[in-house]
């Protein structure tokens, strides 16, 4: 907690806690924001686009009036507000599950292999190579491609997750060498302590502060790294919004829409940006030496 | 449809480069894989067929005349002998004279098990063709196919055929000389008896076709040649294709669009006078429809199909595809382009926009009051996720709530080919091979057709009365007569609602202010007849 | 305690090696290829009684923390015995022996758990021994001349002093009978060196401990140690009662560093004698044959080249590997 | 003549410590000046205010070099002074030397900074220094990176690389505080030697009374920033008039002379 | 030297055969068939079950990954008599769409995606670094500031968001650039650099950005160094300081991520590519995807993977190169 409270006396830090804090509101509260317009995030309005004109939203800039703050999507002429902040539930869900699932998964092996080392070390460490020498976007897609009938959402948490955990656990792994041969290590070992209370009670605490920045520098990667799948084809299922569903619908209208490629576009580009401004100063709070501000 | 701005002042002129720019990909070039629309397109321009469409805007583009022969065909032994005698002095690349071992040899390459994709005529049709395994593991060759002289050659078939005429303008019926045959890699050279010879091509990227010399223009009635050299850009961002257009500018001048201009740009090219002019609007023989699977749950009942055929919003599904422009409501099976179409509309509502209330009646009337939930299969494209949303729009105004399963675009044809893996409802459509029901009817609605693998009956309808009817047409000697009939049996499907048909395509493609002759062929779903393109000086 | 008397209890040692020998495999450069072994530890025996503190001088990398680790458990002897309170220690994670032998070490920071309290880091050794703690976190503090109020800190809150005297807390918590303290006022300022040693010594007359007192500097040594064991690279070269090897030391090495020892007195430092080594330590990947200290020698032959001298007894209570020990003074 | 004169040298840190509080100091040429302190007395930081090298912190008061006022002086002439007329070396050579250059080239960077002089001709000067400050092999050794020397060797190194222009002060920031006792008998001895062949000044900072006994003429002893004991070596180790002083010597554990049984402490710091 | 040269080659392909067998593995999950797909919109079981044996996948999934992993390293022969067709080393199949052998296809479009690498790395690590340097040494100045919130705004940017806005904006609007398109630079050098200005910039923004935050953290350690003290000792002049001993070392690290990112790069432009629809490796693979053509996304994947893995081994070397404390006792 003093580490927020650190947060908070920085100005940019605060800035970026509070977009992210709004974001989150608006995430929860998406249905109020749809009684709020008056808006369903899959509700087609087809007379807010014109058929003519091969569905371009009516009146000026992608369609935004007093019903529809933010504009209509093109063709269908569904409400953006309601399904930005509908989108931003399934992206951030996807993106925080997924970094839990990295966090969890990278701490963990990271942990044994730098504190077992040895074969144990060889192994995840090889495990680790192996993964990140992967092409990761494109056997995402393969992968998501591959399970046809599954819930995308849990698929996208899945591949994100497993693709993501080798650089959570490469950075544990380090930290967690350096403890393991620390002083303080050893005296407990001299104490008598066993191999798991060595674990759990002398390296791992220790390791939350490396594992809370990665988990903030992770968070926007998937929000983002979700977004580029669904861009190539492999988001969520429609007609469940997710901004990056959005942006990859309305790539095709940037020329003729551009209002309906930025919106959600500088809705991601906010909260990408919110949290690594956001992981910056945890790092900072959490490393006094570091002078990087 | 206008007819393009290949009137007025327009003065084909021979020489230049033209461009065309396309989004996806030419999937063969080899003659005996073609069988896609752009590939046939394309392949007017390198090889000749027995027969051919008619260079010729709107419905006379749907006429076949002779090419590589001097006519359609003599057909004796009831249609089912039909013979064709080459024209004299066509030449390939290298010179040398284009004869009937030739044909024969390229119709029967597409019996090997290596060349796949063709159409599936000549297995179907040539006496012995099922037990034939193509010319690499039988050198032998098909004895159904002879070649009695250079000139003359003879197809003997298995069953009467009378349009087996129109069959031959395929492109499996080009010729192919046996020593220039490379097996699958021929697909990448495929030799050229056309006016363009291949300079270079890269899949997927680009193709560089440049004037046969050897080619004669006095032997050929339908191709134009004009162009010195014609450069293929491939697997563009059909949003790049549009805005280059628009632009027109440089090289793009001189480039036309190989597909029609996408929903986005629509809007920009309407509202703009000058860019109107240089979109040409083709008409189609193509029809897009709701298939709606009749083996399974409670869509075997007849009323909840008809309620289904009733509340889909067609303006809404035409508007995902760029509105008024993409074509014209669909209301029958067999559309206006095609012989044999029969004007009416079984399942009406205001502006095709649905009949909720009706839906709602229907399936309250089949016990279904409640409210169903089905399942639709859609591509994982931009334009397979805004008609499936639009269906389910539609159909969630009845009270159906749709589910839409998105697979991915390469294993979408497996898998709504395959009964067991298919859902509900499928988004569909059908292009017949040449301007007539024989190439749709019995092949989509034949419930004899239904196989495991590969089916294109989807909606797995099948209905002994039209299986009945549908051999009797078959077997009828009078073209017109039999498109007739193909017509009232369109209408009886019509009543069990398998499909729900929404559109009848149209072609809008854009064309750079330097290009003329520029025109929608029926045959090539509405888009530009290459053949005829010319630039201006 | 006489010479003596010391002898008589020889049998009772409280820790005793047998040619402790430690070897370390060396990696090196790019292509991680194993250059060698370095044997930080070439045969070390050594002795510690009841009460008595053994001091171990000898310049850095000479093996001293390694013969700490060895002890400790925290490092596998490659050959050699340790034997402790009349147990050999070949299981090293024995709870019960750990118990009563315990390190404090040269960091006073490092060897603290930043995460911890001071509450929860005294209460440690408790809890991975088992036991409930016999005595409040307080009176452990108070033992060490802490406050009371500084059991709810963390580490990063105190000075190194303070820090250390956490350090010699912990170790004592578990009522020890041997302490081996390594280095544990390198990384302290002179003041603060002199309160902590001063500690230490009031532990040993209160609890009756034994230390085995690691340093570098001689000073240090002396002020605490009843014997001393010189070690040069990885051996012991010389063991002698405290007064002893600071008054008639035997080893030319032991020479060497007692004369180099900077005195704090204008006059005697600028005229005494001094004998300056040549050259440095020996790299111990690649030790010099014989006696290891003959490169720098001032009195090498040819003999200690060819021969390793080993300990023996020149005296009561005073050991020597050297051929040609100095008998004199 | 002095050579350095600081009088009332405060150096206050943008954090707001004040680590120097006030200090005076006077050097004469060819002396040699102890300034002996405790850790974190500011010893340090009166070097680098010397040679200017201090950074986010400013500095107030007089240092005064062969006549010429350094704290006003532009950075360009400062520049020029350092290495050439005032040499410095710090306490750990390891990291005081860039390992990812051979020894030689740092030194002979250190003479091309100041002369007209060829790679050749500069090298040939950095194996002289290095054979003057008893590296063995000299021609070979100048070759070999940092990581490869032992401890002592890397002070060599330095001190070369402080010497090769001959200056005119030596700062010693504990140059033997890293080092072993017999390693640091060499590097004193080294020292020892220069003084008398070159008469360099030398300030020698240090926190062990007996180095400074060996080497200074005068001697400062600092404690929070000041000047709490100056004098001759003799007047400060015999007769200290500050119970600072007096507890800093007593407290240090000797190896001769009588052992008391409690050592003395320093209260100040309890 | 060879011989740790030899054992990194060993590793490095056995990573790449593991990778080959996940990938291999993935695609039999994969329900497109691509025997159904080369079928075409006619089709019947029989056929579809001849074109299964043509394209070998009647085989066992082991057999099959034992005659693609033989191809790689001794070529190997489809189909048998008259048509065989001979696929040399290092044969990678057939594309199921296309018929062209995968190794060509690879070395077709590697020129792209080498042209869109190379541009976008020099224009990033120019920029990248001049700017980390710069706001290291005005640590705090607004230049500082300005240049890292600058960095931060890149690295949170979208690519394909950078890359549409900044061709409505070059393209659309102001019709400075014309649409990306292929140029071969032997051809046309200016109109090379033309059409990859669009990908080069949208690259270099996000890593520019990555890049100016590494170099300054780096510089910044860098410049703490004792070793730079030495040098301001010695009376260096600060230019000379700055590049010789902060910015040296500081490099050390970007070398290692330069690295990885190029190798990274290579393989997988896809977005890029894709956005601006140049026909390079990620281009391919994103078809190749599409379309579910199994040769071709094997084929992308161990070529992108392998070069993963021969950067890192080129890094390892270029360190050793460069640190003189790893190359030592070689
Ligand atoms: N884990 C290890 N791996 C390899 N070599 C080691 C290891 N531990 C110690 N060494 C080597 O063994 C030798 C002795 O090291 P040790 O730490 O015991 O010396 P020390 O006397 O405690 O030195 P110092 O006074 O610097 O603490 C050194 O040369 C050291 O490099
Ligand atoms: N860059 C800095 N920023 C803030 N405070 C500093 C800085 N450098 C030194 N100080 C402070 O200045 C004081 C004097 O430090 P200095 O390094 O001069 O001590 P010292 O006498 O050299 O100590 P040591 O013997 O440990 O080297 C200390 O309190 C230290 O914390
Ligand atoms: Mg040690
Ligand atoms: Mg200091
Ligand atoms: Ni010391």
């Amino acid at each position: 907690m003093t580490v927020l409270r650190r947060l908070s006396t920085q100005r940019s830090a605060a800035l970026a806690l509070a977009v992210v804090a709004l974001l989150v509101l608006a995430a929860i509260a998406a249905p109020v924001v749809g009684w709020l317009t008056g808006n369903s995030p899959t509700e087609f309005h087809g007379e807010a686009v014109d058929p003519a004109l091969g569905g371009l939203p009516r009146g000026a800039a992608g369609g935004i009036s007093a019903e529809h703050w933010l504009g209509v999507e093109p063709v269908n002429g569904r409400d953006v507000l309601t399904r930005v902040v509908y989108g931003a539930r399934v992206s951030l869900l996807i993106a925080v599950f997924a970094t839990a699932l990295s966090v969890l998964l990278g701490t963990t092996l990271g942990l044994l292999a730098g504190f077992l080392g040895g074969w144990v070390d060889t192994l995840i460490g090889r495990l680790m190579d192996l993964l990140m020498s992967f092409p990761g976007l494109i056997f995402m897609i393969a992968l998501i491609s591959a399970a046809p009938g599954a819930d995308r959402r849990l698929l996208l948490v899945a591949v994100l997750g497993f693709f993501g955990w080798p650089y959570v656990g490469r950075i544990v792994r380090g930290q967690a060498m350096v403890l393991a041969r620390g002083e303080f290590v050893a005296a407990a070992r001299v104490l008598g302590a066993s191999r798991r209370a060595l674990l759990l009670r002398e390296v791992l605490p220790n390791l939350t502060g490396p594992v809370l920045v990665v988990a903030t520098m992770s968070i926007p990667a998937c929000v983002a790294t979700e977004a580029g799948l669904s861009f190539l084809g492999v988001g969520v299922q429609p007609p469940t919004p997710s901004w990056g569903q959005m942006i990859a619908a309305a790539v095709p209208w940037y020329a003729a829409d551009p209002v309906y490629f930025l919106i959600p576009g500088a809705f991601l580009f906010a909260t990408v940006l919110a949290f690594n401004v956001l992981g910056d100063a945890v790092r900072d709070a959490l490393d006094p030496r570091s002078q990087r501000r | 449809a206008s007819n393009g701005n290949s009137a007025g002042d327009a003065v084909a002129v021979r020489g230049g480069t033209l461009h065309v720019l396309s989004s996806i990909d030419l999937e063969h070039l080899d003659p005996a894989r073609a069988y896609v629309t752009s590939s046939q397109d394309v392949g007017r321009l390198i090889y000749r067929t027995l027969t051919t469409f008619a260079p010729a805007p709107g419905p006379a583009g749907g006429t076949i005349v002779p090419d590589l022969a001097t006519d359609t065909g003599r057909p004796s032994d009831g249609a089912k002998t039909w013979t064709f005698t080459l024209k004299e002095g066509v030449k390939y690349e290298d010179g040398r004279p284009v004869t009937s071992k030739d044909v024969k040899y390229g119709v029967e390459r597409t019996f090997a098990a290596e060349l796949p994709e063709g159409p599936p005529y000549a297995r179907l049709w040539l006496a012995g063709g099922e037990a034939y395994k193509g010319p690499y593991l039988s050198p032998a060759g098909l004895a159904s196919i002879e070649a009695p002289d250079d000139r003359t050659i003879v197809f003997r078939l298995n069953r009467p055929v009378s349009d087996f005429g129109s069959a031959v303008s395929l492109p499996m019926f080009a010729p192919v000389p046996q020593d220039k045959d490379t097996g699958v890699g021929y697909d990448n050279r495929p030799f050229s008896s056309g006016p363009y010879k291949i300079e270079r091509f890269e899949a997927k990227k680009q193709l560089t076709l440049v004037r046969n010399t050897s080619w004669d223009q006095a032997t050929d009635t339908v191709r134009k040649g004009l162009p010195d050299k014609v450069v293929i850009d491939l697997n563009l961002d059909p949003a790049v294709v549009d805005q280059r257009l628009i632009a027109g500018q440089g090289e793009d001048a001189d480039a036309v669009g190989l597909e029609p201009i996408g929903p986005a740009s629509v809007g920009r090219v309407l509202n703009d006078p000058q860019l109107k002019q240089r979109l040409v609007t083709g008409e189609s023989i193509n029809t897009r429809f709701l298939s709606i699977n009749t083996k399974r749950g409670p869509l075997d009942d007849v009323r909840v199909r008809q309620a289904i055929a009733y509340a889909l919003d067609k303006d809404a599904l035409r508007t995902t595809r760029g509105g008024p422009i993409a074509g014209e409501l669909a209301t029958t099976l067999l559309p206006p382009t095609l012989p044999g179409h029969a004007a009416e509309d079984p399942y009406p509502s205001k502006d095709g926009k649905g009949d909720p209330a009706k839906a709602k009646a229907l399936l309250a009337e089949a016990g279904h009051g409640a409210g169903v939930t089905l399942t639709l299969d859609t591509p994982a494209t931009a334009g397979g996720k805004a008609q499936g949303e639009a269906v389910q729009a539609a159909l969630g105004r009845a009270g159906i709530t749709v589910k839409i399963n998105e697979i991915s675009s390469s294993a979408f044809y497996s898998t709504v080919g395959s009964p067991a893996r298919q859902h509900d409802l499928v988004i569909d459509g059908w292009t017949p091979d040449w301007p007539g029901a024989s190439t749709y009817l019995p092949i989509l609605f034949d419930g004899r057709l239904i196989t495991g693998e590969g089916n294109n009956n989807r909606a797995q309808y099948d209905s002994a009365e039209v299986n009945k009817r549908l051999d009797e047409i078959s077997t009828m000697g009078d073209p017109a007569a039999a498109q007739a009939a193909y017509g009232e049996l369109a209408k009886r499907i019509m009543r069990d609602a398998p499909v729900v048909p929404f559109l009848w395509d149209k072609a809008a493609v854009l064309v750079g202010p330097n290009v003329t002759g520029a025109y929608g062929h029926t045959a090539f779903v509405g888009r530009l007849d290459l053949v005829s393109l010319g630039l201006r000086k | 305690m006489s010479e003596r008397s010391k002898r008589k209890v020889e049998h009772s040692a409280l820790l005793e090696t047998r040619d402790l020998v430690k070897r370390f495999p060396v990696r090196h450069g790019l292509t991680r290829r194993l250059a060698g072994h370095v044997t930080a530890v070439d045969g070390v025996s050594l002795r510690v009684d009841p009460g008595e503190t053994l001091g171990l001088v000898g310049e850095s990398g000479c093996g001293k923390s390694t013969v700490a680790r060895l002890l400790t458990g925290l490092e596998r002897p490659s050959s050699g015995t340790v034997r402790f309170a009349g147990r050999d220690l070949d299981a090293p994670d024995d709870p019960a022996v750990r118990r009563e032998l315990q390190l404090v070490f040269q960091d006073p920071f490092s060897s603290l758990n930043p995460r911890q309290t001071v509450r929860q880091i005294l209460a440690a050794p408790f809890r991975y021994q088992g036991l409930t703690p016999d005595e409040p976190v307080e009176r452990l503090l108070a033992r060490v001349g802490l406050r009371p109020e500084h059991a709810d800190r963390h580490p990063h809150e105190f000075s190194g002093g303070q820090a250390q005297r956490i350090g010699i807390a912990r170790a004592l918590a578990l009522r020890p009978k041997l302490v081996v303290c390594d280095e544990p006022v390198s990384a302290l300022d002179v003041s603060v060196q002199a309160q902590i040693l001063n500690l230490l010594k009031d532990l040993q007359d209160e609890y009756g401990l034994a230390y085995l007192f690691i340093a570098h500097d001689l000073g240090a040594v002396r002020q605490i140690s009843t014997r001393i064991a010189v070690m040069y690279l990885g051996s012991v070269v010389e063991t002698a009662d405290r007064d002893t090897l600071f008054a008639t030391p035997a080893h030319p090495y032991t020479r060497a560093l007692l004369s180099a020892v900077p005195l704090p007195d204008p006059d005697t430092e600028r005229t005494r004698e001094r004998i300056v080594l040549r050259g440095d330590l020996p790299s111990p990947l690649d030790p010099p044959s014989g006696c290891r200290f003959r490169t720098r020698c001032p009195q090498a032959a040819d003999r200690c080249a060819a021969e390793r001298p080993v300990l023996r007894v020149l005296a009561d209570g005073h050991e020597v590997a050297c051929h040609y020990p100095e008998f004199d003074q | 003549m002095s050579l350095l004169t600081v009088r009332d040298l405060t150096v206050d840190f943008r954090s707001g410590v004040r680590a120097v509080d006030g200090l005076d100091l006077d050097l004469s040429a060819g002396q040699v000046l102890g300034v002996v302190g405790e850790s974190g007395s500011g010893k340090s930081v009166t070097s680098l205010a010397v040679l200017g090298l201090l950074q986010g912190a400013t500095v107030r008061g007089e240092i005064r070099f062969d006549g010429r006022e350094l704290t006003t002086l532009d950075q360009r002439s400062l520049r020029r002074l350092r290495g050439d007329r005032i040499a410095m070396v710090f306490q750990d050579p390891l990291s005081c030397l860039n390992p990812y250059y051979s020894v030689a080239f740092q030194i002979a960077e250190a003479y091309r900074a100041h002369h007209r002089a060829g790679r050749r001709e500069a090298h040939k000067v950095a194996v002289r220094m290095l054979e003057r400050v008893g590296i063995p092999e000299p021609e070979r050794r100048a070759r070999a990176y940092p990581h490869e020397f032992s401890g002592g060797m890397r002070q060599r190194v330095m001190i070369a690389m402080a010497l090769c222009l001959e200056p005119d002060l030596l700062i010693a920031d504990e140059p033997t505080t890293a080092l072993d006792v017999t390693v640091q008998a060499q590097i004193l001895d080294l020292l020892r030697e220069l003084r008398a062949e070159a008469g360099t000044a030398i300030m020698l900072i240090t926190h062990d009374m007996g180095v400074v006994a060996g080497l200074a003429d005068q001697v400062v002893v600092m404690h929070q920033g000041r000047a709490v004991e100056r004098g001759t070596v003799r007047e400060v180790f015999h007769r200290p008039q500050q119970p600072y002083t007096r507890g800093l010597l007593a407290c240090v554990p000797r190896i001769d002379g009588p052992l008391p049984h409690r050592l003395p402490t320093l209260e100040a710091t309890a | 030297m060879i011989l740790y040269l030899l054992r990194r080659l060993a590793v490095t392909a056995a990573i790449l055969v593991v990778i080959c067998a996940i990938t291999f593995s993935i695609f039999y999950l994969m329900p497109a068939d691509p025997a159904q797909g080369a079928c075409g919109k006619a089709c019947s079981p029989e056929r579809i079950a001849e074109i299964r044996t043509t394209l070998g996948l009647d085989r066992s999934p082991v057999a099959q990954f034992g005659d693609y992993l033989g191809g790689i390293v001794t070529g190997r022969t489809y189909g048998t008599g008259e048509r065989a067709v001979q696929c040399p080393f290092p044969c990678l199949g057939f594309s199921f769409q296309t018929s062209q052998p995968v190794w060509h296809l690879l070395t077709d479009r590697l020129p792209v995606s080498i042209s869109i690498a190379l541009g976008a790395a020099v224009l990033w690590l120019t920029v990248g670094v001049a700017a980390g340097v710069v706001s290291a040494l005005r640590r705090g100045s607004l230049w500082d500031r300005a240049a890292m919130t600058a960095a931060l705004g890149g690295i949170s940017l979208p690519i394909y968001f950078t890359a549409l806005v900044l061709q409505y904006l070059l393209v659309v609007q102001l019709g400075v650039l014309p649409y990306p398109r292929v140029v071969p630079f032997t051809q046309d050098p200016a109109g090379w650099a033309e059409s990859m200005v669009m990908p080069w910039i949208t690259l270099a923004m996000l890593y520019a950005g990555v890049y100016a935050r590494i170099t300054r953290g780096e510089m910044l350690d860098s410049l703490g160094q004792n070793y730079v003290r030495t040098a301001r000792a010695k009376g260096l002049p600060e230019r000379t300081v700055v590049r010789r001993h902060a910015l040296r070392p500081a490099l050390m690290p970007i070398v290692t991520i330069f690295g990885m990112d190029l190798g990274a790069l290579l393989g997988g432009a896809l977005i890029t590519e894709s956005v601006f629809g140049l026909p390079g490796v990620g281009k391919l693979a994103a078809d190749a995807i599409a379309g579910a053509d199994q040769p071709v996304i094997l084929g992308v994947t161990l070529f992108a993977a392998a070069f993963v893995v021969l950067a890192n081994l080129a890094v390892d070397l270029v360190y050793a190169v460069l640190d003189p404390r790893v190359r030592a006792v070689g």
